[in-house]
């Protein structure tokens, strides 16, 4: 169990030992959606917002 | 090619097609057809496989209607990649539908069906049956462009993730003076997705929205066939068809009522109609003129 | 997409091209360009590598001149039926000419590759140079039709045989009216076969012949461009290289003169002088801006 | 060896024991061209007349 900064508020963010690149995780403290770029170092980003859609 | 008729219940036919719309049909001084072009969207989960349509279609035509054919297939693509050894890829949105992950040799299978295989086919067909049909993708004369979509929100395992890579796109813009062109040309234009992103690759796009998009830039009327008979406020009563809507509120109420895989029809439906489609219907397509019997409103 | 130029160069390239043909080029008058239209084949024998023919086509196209792009494609119809686990077959006619044997299945192959995969790729390609590409095949709108030929001579094993159930066509007719409804609306064609047989079903034909047909049905100029430098009166002596030939007569000493793979390159530079084009010029992809190298006469 | 009759001239072609159908045969009387339709029994026909052409 990691931790890291939240982007939006600063706040620490728990990250579990099998963090993936791409996941998304809700920061406890202001409820911000945080991508994970990279894992080792772990670096978090805003979520893009991504209006939903379907191809074919 | 089976025709399916007699010559007489041709001629029957087409009396009871121009009794049906006597008012706004045929116009023997030369003038033109009052009424809305029709954009027809064949094919689907169970394939293209449109015989009733297109016969349906070459009669719409010889009667002088301006007609737009628009086509999925995603379940071909699903075989070619099969075939190629490929696994076709799904994902969970995190509203519960499930999407196609188009990656970039994914991407590649998707132009040779669609425009390829089934577009080529489909196109072929259509003229054998008189049809002046003309095969297009979004790509060709920037027919349907928009956004590009790289990354998708997904569900994995339980985790919600940002997935990139996908080559999918939201259709904004139709070249309507292209298909006004066809169309006053004589032609048919038969159309399907990739539509073309404003990164200039062709992506995937959703053939019934494709189709909804089409309509709503002609003002036209538009029937989707499906291999079930419309969408119903009770899934599991026959009794309960909804045949059509003419307004977004009237749609409202249909949406409620779909489920399933039916949500994304309703919701090209939808967006249809705001993008200014004269008119949506959702209809069988396995029943005997499936697009004229959908446009007289009934069956 | 690299552009392969500086800003510097393209403006350079375009006062040349307008200084070459200034007599018959832009009119600020608004006057139409008296021009014939230029049909340019690219591709062939190592797939579609355009990326100097690409830059040439959207200069030319800047400068008000008719493009029509026709493309071949038959080696990565090989590579997609190989990735299918099938064998392309090839067969030797009598007169010692290599061709392909088109069966049903290369058939569907070969639509998903031509005017699928390449035919979107190319068509993306072009409109990424800022060219109103739109993509065609022989079936659209009936572009490309003629006589179905599902048997050919062949030899096997030195006996002289008949087989049946290929899919190819001889191209007899050209819906010039579609070229030039398109054209006079700004757009591009990008056009490859299959052609429509008239039987109604897609088969193949030999993109060349594909060019030479609509070169001569358009009164164009036909340049072809390959990965030799055109036709030698002695292939090996490099100097003997013939640029140009504006009747059949002329085309009769290159005739002569060709070998190998140009024979079919000299066929249809014959067939497109005989049909109507008003010049024919076999010239190489691998020099920059090809097409109008080529159309000012040298290298 | 076996033999069957030109469908032209009436003469006896002589047929190999590989026949194939598809096959086409010179009659050594008129010169006709006699495509092979069928082998056992063998049946000739006059091969047809056909363009070279060639695909991509
Ligand atoms: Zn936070
Ligand atoms: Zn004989």
């Amino acid at each position: 169990m990691t931790e890291a900064e939240c982007v939006e508020c600063g706040g620490d963010v728990a990250l579990s030992d099998d963090l993936e690149t791409g996941e998304i995780i809700d920061c406890g403290t202001c409820g911000a959606e945080l991508e994970v770029i990279d894992v080792n170092p772990p670096v978090l980003d805003r979520a893009p917002e991504l209006e939903e859609d379907w191809g074919e | 090619m089976t025709n399916g008729y007699t010559r007489e219940e041709l001629l029957a036919a087409h009396d009871d097609l121009i009794d049906a719309s006597a008012s706004d049909c045929l116009y023997t001084d030369g003038g033109e057809p009052r009424e809305p072009p029709v954009v027809v969207k064949i094919g689907g989960a169970r394939a293209v496989e449109p015989e009733g349509a297109v016969q349906d279609i070459a009669h719409l035509v010889a009667n002088g209607r301006k007609v737009v054919v628009v086509h999925g297939g995603s379940t071909a693509v699903d075989e070619t990649l099969e075939e190629l050894g490929e696994e076709p890829t799904y994902v969970e949105t995190p509203s519960g539908v499930s999407g196609r992950f188009t990656d970039e040799r994914t991407m590649e299978v998707f132009t040779m069906v669609m425009p390829g295989k089934l577009n080529t086919e489909l196109t072929a067909t259509l003229r054998g049956a008189g049809v002046d049909a003309l095969g297009l993708s979004g790509v060709d004369g920037g027919l349907l462009t928009g956004k590009r979509k790289s990354a998708v929100r997904v569900v994995e395992d339980g985790k919600k993730k940002i997935k990139r890579g996908d080559h999918s796109g939201k259709i904004t813009d139709v070249n309507t003076q292209l298909l006004e062109t066809l169309l006053d040309g004589g032609y048919t234009p038969v159309a399907t997705v990739p539509m073309l992103a404003d990164d200039g690759v062709p992506v995937n796009a959703d053939a019934d929205r494709a189709a909804a998009a089409i309509a709503g830039a002609l003002g036209a009327e538009l029937v989707v066939l499906t291999d079930v008979e419309g969408v119903y406020e009770d899934i599991d009563d026959p009794e309960s068809l909804i045949a059509s809507a003419a307004t977004p509120a009237e749609f409202e109420a249909v949406k409620n009522a779909a489920e399933g895989f039916m949500t994304k029809k309703v919701m090209a439906a939808t967006e249809a109609l705001e993008g200014g489609a004269a008119k949506v219907i959702v209809a069988d397509a396995n029943v005997r003129d499936p697009i004229t019997t959908a446009l007289n409103g009934g069956g």
